[in-house]
């Protein structure tokens, strides 16, 4: 990767996260979950909440990508965007809520640019940007089969502007802005998806970890090649739910793990996972 | 599309031979677009702008903009653009009026984020009540979201400040969106003669590796980027990091100038530099105003034009310097905040002799016969006290 | 040389078309045109003007024209029920103008025809849709026939002029018009086989009403000036 | 845009600390140079002028410092890798000079070790921290060189170069424009000269 390659005799001169990152950085090397702890990762520091579960999905997700030499991920605001300036790869925040509209003008350009290799875009949002002020963009770059993965990042509420209702939080929950308890159904986002012809679609939590990894894998591969790809990660927040910090893990176990993909994604993924993998094409 | 052949921006806007055609200024944009090496296109339709969407749609048919698609509402249209320039390509939109507005909060995220992105902005009132006609209050709204604006006066100053913006934003020192503006209708709707370039000539292609900022391609270093990042930590260094970032994009506004004068001489026009009266104003007010002065130069009133072009960076030396010769200055507006009259007020010391208006807004036409009968007005009552060279001609009895 | 040209019509009448031949064939003939259409939301048969501005001079007003030295009555409805943008249909019309209705008999009211008088302005009727059926089988060359009519009277433009803009604006081309202008475009397409066809029946419109208002006027004295003028076509 | 009340005219981009929010040079009407040219605090001089000018701020130093950042620190393409070396000979020529390298542009989270980096949105922290009293912007992208050196002349008396690839930057004390590696050995072989005397 020559964005990574150090100018010759300024090795020495980077600081050490730096030239951990170029020897040990996961790169070029096909790494998952299960590598965890054998790699620098894209992601360590960050100022997120002890215990937040969403600080934990994002680390998961970074670590199932593909192609992460050639992802660039698009967010928006909220907790999940205090984490991103940390992350070592490209990612952009413009505002809240358009993220899935910048990042069909961004998988656009890179296409036009770079036809040869793969570049992946993904979003990695949080439920009130997906679902609630993002919910046209979202929706829109759906139908209009734009080729990139939206993750959300559920974490039912607004976090980061203090614990307020969302549109995923679930029916009857007293918070910010619900203080009568909330008035209606979470909304079934992952179904909303299947119907805008989503190509793959994912449910599931931080919990189980290599399931997750795999679906990220999996929804950024259909991205690439068949067309919009939906993984919705439920990761409570330990801060406005008001639950020990360690609680995280058996509080996100509450949630259905479901996956379903069209006939084409299924041959796709099929034909990806049968073959060994070091034939798998890297750029 | 006929093969096109790149050639240097200097070709294209001052050397190749221009033919004569008869067009609608939303057709001038369409011969822009296909002479400047766009990539990509993302654009809603609004009246009056409607047309000229359509055109570069049928231009991305035939080949002249590799990707384009009609997007879901002005905010993410705005948003998608960012998303491609970031990407590393020439972009281009257009918008106006309730789309400017619905779309408003893109508009100092592409100049914080430096992107060098070209939206026309065909102007029109804003509801309520519900129009569609041309008014261009929104010019003044985004003359401050970091944005260079130009105003063109008709369809052959839209054709070549269009061009001539992408040049001009994408200068490394600069590196800006440039919002090139027309007063609806006025000159999206109206046919006129317009000078152009062979259409098998276009611009040099972006270059991303010059930009200011990053390219979000994973091929751009530093890789550790967020673009941008956030520098929002509740302290001092943080609000002084903001701060500094804010003075670097009103700073590539300034360094903007050297652009805009090597490709768009004057940013400021003057017809009869020595006269005593002065019309000061831009687009289509322009032009009506040029009507009135011939009249009320037959009529023995000593009475000039100063054409504003460019609105940011705005031309402080040189509307001071129109200003300075003049006794009286008049600034016509198609709007009814004044935005301009009080752009020009704010740089003249001595602005207690300037007068905004006549103003028309909502639609309404500026007839040159209201402007002579309001300069006639206004000048008969200024006149006891203006030391003019003659008696003016009075219209009031 | 200066004429400033107002059309009034119902929307599909091809008001917009004539003001844009107008002002091509001025072009055309090395002068300067402007064509500013009725910016509106309105629709078909809903009260439309459009304007045109010529010189041998730059035009650089913009807007409507709102002193115009002739007006172009497409519709009788625009002066017996009103259906005018501009009320009455004649504001603005200027001393020494040219008023031409497409019609085949006066109608203008008493009071309306006292004003007329009074500006000594020329009113002109021309039966144009009844000749556009005539000579092109369809009441949409009734533009084709008010411009004929309005050249015959003016000379504004040439006939060649006009002959190269209608070339220009049907002759294939990339020319932007509204939705509605785009689809009675396509009616007229339809209704010829070929475009030479199309292009020939405009150019006999044009002709024949520039012929019918020129005999009228009678060798060397100027139109301008005399009060109504009634163009018949034999069959009428 | 600016929080000094001064006129325009007569403006000197000179070592700070200078005020509680420093105004953008251009703001004050300082305009980059032209080709062949350098700008020394807010002046245009022709670029030898301003070679000669540079090095004999480096030499005079206490604790000359270059700062390279990602467009020089990553070898990205060849004319990166040959200005990233040609700088390296400059800081050799230069007793004592250092390198602190910017490798991006992030703010630095918990906190930033000064020793070793530099960050454009705090960079007065590792100025201070290391004594730099003459500093060399080099392989920095533009809009972060321009934010680190209005901050560094905002809050510091670190006297600022840019050795820019582009179009220079006026908020350095003195800048050059067009750097790339043979402008970088130019301006050592300008050192080399004065140092014989």
């Amino acid at each position: 990767m020559e964005a990574l390659r150090v100018s010759p005799g300024y090795e020495k001169i980077l600081p050490q996260e730096y030239q951990d990152l170029v020897a040990d950085g996961p790169f070029g090397r096909d790494l998952s979950v299960k590598d965890l702890g054998t790699f620098k990762e894209l992601i360590e520091e960050h100022p997120l909440c002890a215990g937040c579960g969403l600080g934990l999905s994002i680390r998961l997700v970074v670590a199932s990508l593909p192609n992460p030499e050639n992802t660039v991920i698009v967010g928006t605001t909220g907790c999940n965007s205090i984490l991103m300036p940390q992350l070592a790869m490209h990612n952009v925040h413009a505002l809240f809520g358009n993220q899935n509209a910048v990042a069909s003008g961004l998988r656009r350009a890179l296409r036009l640019r770079y036809p040869e290799k793969n570049k992946d875009v993904v979003v990695v949002a949080g439920d009130g940007g997906v679902a609630d002020i993002g919910l046209s963009p979202t929706l829109h770059s759906w139908f209009r089969q734009e080729k990139f993965t939206t993750i959300m990042l559920d974490n039912e509420g607004y976090s980061n502007t203090g614990g307020q209702e969302s549109g995923m939080t679930r029916q009857g929950m007293v918070v910010n802005m619900a203080p009568l308890g909330k008035k209606f159904a979470k909304m079934p986002f992952h179904e909303v998806a299947k119907v805008a012809n989503c190509a793959y679609v994912a449910t599931v939590t931080p919990a189980r970890a290599r399931r997750l990894g795999q679906m990220v894998r999996r929804a950024v591969l259909v991205a690439r090649e068949i067309g919009p790809t939906y993984v919705q990660i439920f990761c409570p927040c330990n801060t406005n739910y008001k639950f020990a910090p360690d609680e995280t893990l058996e509080k996100s176990k509450d949630t259905e793990v479901t996956e379903y993909m069209t006939p084409e994604a299924q041959a796709l993924i099929e034909s990806i996972e049968k073959k060994p993998k070091a034939e798998k094409v890297q750029s | 599309m006929p093969a096109q052949k790149i050639v240097s921006p200097e070709r294209i806007f001052f050397e190749a031979p221009r033919e004569k055609k008869f067009l609608i200024g939303n057709e001038a944009v369409g011969e822009a677009i296909k002479r400047a090496n766009v990539d990509v296109v993302v654009v809603y339709p609004v009246t009056p702008q409607s047309e000229a969407a359509h055109v570069l749609g049928d231009l991305y048919a035939q080949g002249y903009i590799k990707d384009y698609y009609r997007g879901e509402d002005e905010f993410n249209v705005m948003s998608a653009v960012a998303g491609a320039a970031m990407g590393g390509v020439r972009v281009f939109t257009a918008t106006c009026g309730p789309g400017t507005l619905r779309a408003f909060e893109m508009f100092p995220c592409w100049a914080g984020e430096r992107l060098p992105i070209v939206c026309a902005f065909m102007t029109r009132g804003v509801n309520a009540p519900l129009t569609i006609q041309p008014d261009n209050i929104e010019i003044g709204w985004l003359a401050d979201t970091g944005m260079l604006i130009f105003h063109a006066e008709d369809p052959q100053e839209f054709f070549d400040m269009i061009l001539k913006a992408f040049i001009v934003a994408e200068q490394p020192d600069v590196h800006l969106p440039v919002g090139v503006c027309v007063d609806g209708f006025f000159v999206t709707h109206t046919r006129e003669i317009v000078e152009l370039p062979p259409e098998d000539e276009a611009l040099p292609p972006y270059d991303p590796s010059v930009s200011p900022v990053v390219t979000m391609d994973m091929e751009t270093v530093p890789v550790r980027h967020m673009k941008d990042p956030f520098v929002m930590k509740s302290n001092y260094i943080s609000y002084n990091a903001h701060a500094s970032w804010q003075q670097e994009v009103r700073a590539a506004a300034e360094r903007s100038r050297k652009y805009i004068a090597k490709y768009m001489g004057n940013s400021v026009e003057v017809v009869h530099p020595e006269a005593e009266v002065l019309f000061m104003t831009s687009g289509t007010a322009a032009a009506q105003a040029r009507v009135a002065m011939e009249r009320l130069r037959e009529e023995g009133i000593d009475i000039g034009l100063a054409k504003i072009k460019v609105i940011r960076p705005f031309p402080d030396q040189e509307v001071m310097e129109a200003a300075a010769r003049a006794r009286t200055i008049i600034v016509p507006e198609h709007n009814i905040t004044g935005w301009l009259a009080r752009e020009i007020k704010s740089r003249v010391s001595d602005n207690a002799k300037i007068f905004g208006g006549p103003r028309v807004f909502g639609g309404m036409t500026m007839p040159p016969e209201v402007i002579v009968t309001e300069t006639k007005k206004l000048l008969a009552e200024r006149g006891g006290h203006l030391g003019l060279r003659r008696p003016l001609v009075a219209a009031r009895g | 040389m200066k004429l400033d040209v107002r059309m009034s019509g119902l929307g599909g009448q091809g008001m917009v078309t004539a003001a844009n031949l107008l002002g091509m064939a001025a072009v055309n003939d090395g002068n300067y045109g402007i064509v500013i259409p009725f910016f509106g939301a309105e629709k078909r048969l809903a009260p439309t003007e459009s304007y045109v501005r010529i010189s041998s001079q730059k035009v650089y007003e913009k807007g409507e024209v709102g002193h115009p030295n002739a007006i172009m009555v497409f519709h009788p409805e625009v002066i017996t029920k009103g259906k005018c943008y501009t009320m009455p249909f004649y504001e603005g019309l200027r001393p020494n103008g040219l008023l031409i209705i497409n019609s085949a008999q006066p109608l203008l009211s008493p009071e309306d025809a006292r004003t007329m008088a009074k500006l000594n302005v020329t009113v002109l009727y021309v039966p144009a849709s009844e000749i556009a059926l005539e000579v092109a089988d369809t009441e949409l060359a009734t533009n084709m026939v008010l411009l004929g009519g309005l050249v015959g009277a003016t000379d504004v433009v040439t006939l060649a002029g006009l002959e190269k803009a209608i070339a220009q604006r049907f002759g294939g081309a990339k020319f932007i018009a509204s939705g509605t202008t785009a689809a009675l475009d396509d009616v007229l397409k339809r209704k010829y086989s070929k475009l030479q066809e199309l292009l020939g029946k405009n150019m006999t419109a044009i002709s024949k009403a520039y012929d019918l208002v020129k005999a009228m006027v009678s060798e060397g004295a100027p139109i301008a000036g005399r009060r109504e003028v009634t163009c018949t076509t034999q069959r009428a | 845009m600016s929080t000094l009340l001064g006129y325009k005219h007569d403006y000197k981009v000179r070592p700070g600390p200078e005020t509680y929010l420093s105004p953008s040079a251009a703001a004050m009407g300082i305009v980059l140079p032209d080709e062949k040219q350098g700008l020394i605090e807010g002046s245009i001089v022709p670029e030898e002028v301003a070679w000669e000018e540079i090095a004999k701020k480096l030499l005079a130093a206490k604790n000359p410092t270059l700062f390279p950042g990602p467009l020089v620190l990553w070898a990205w393409s060849e004319s990166a890798v040959a200005k990233a070396t040609a700088l390296l000979e400059l800081v050799a020529e230069v007793p004592g000079m250092k390198i602190i390298p910017m490798p991006d542009y992030r703010p630095k989270y918990p906190m930033i070790n000064p020793a070793v980096e530099i960050n454009p949105n705090h960079p007065n922290l590792t100025i201070w921290h290391n004594e730099i009293d003459v500093c060399a912007f080099a392989g920095v992208h533009c809009h972060f060189a321009n934010l680190a050196l209005k901050i560094i002349r905002a809050g510091t008396d670190c006297y600022t170069i840019a050795l820019c690839g582009q179009r220079g930057h006026e908020d350095a004390m003195i800048t050059l424009r067009d750097v790339h590696a043979a402008e970088v050995r130019e301006l050592t072989e300008t050192i080399r000269k004065i140092k014989k005397g």
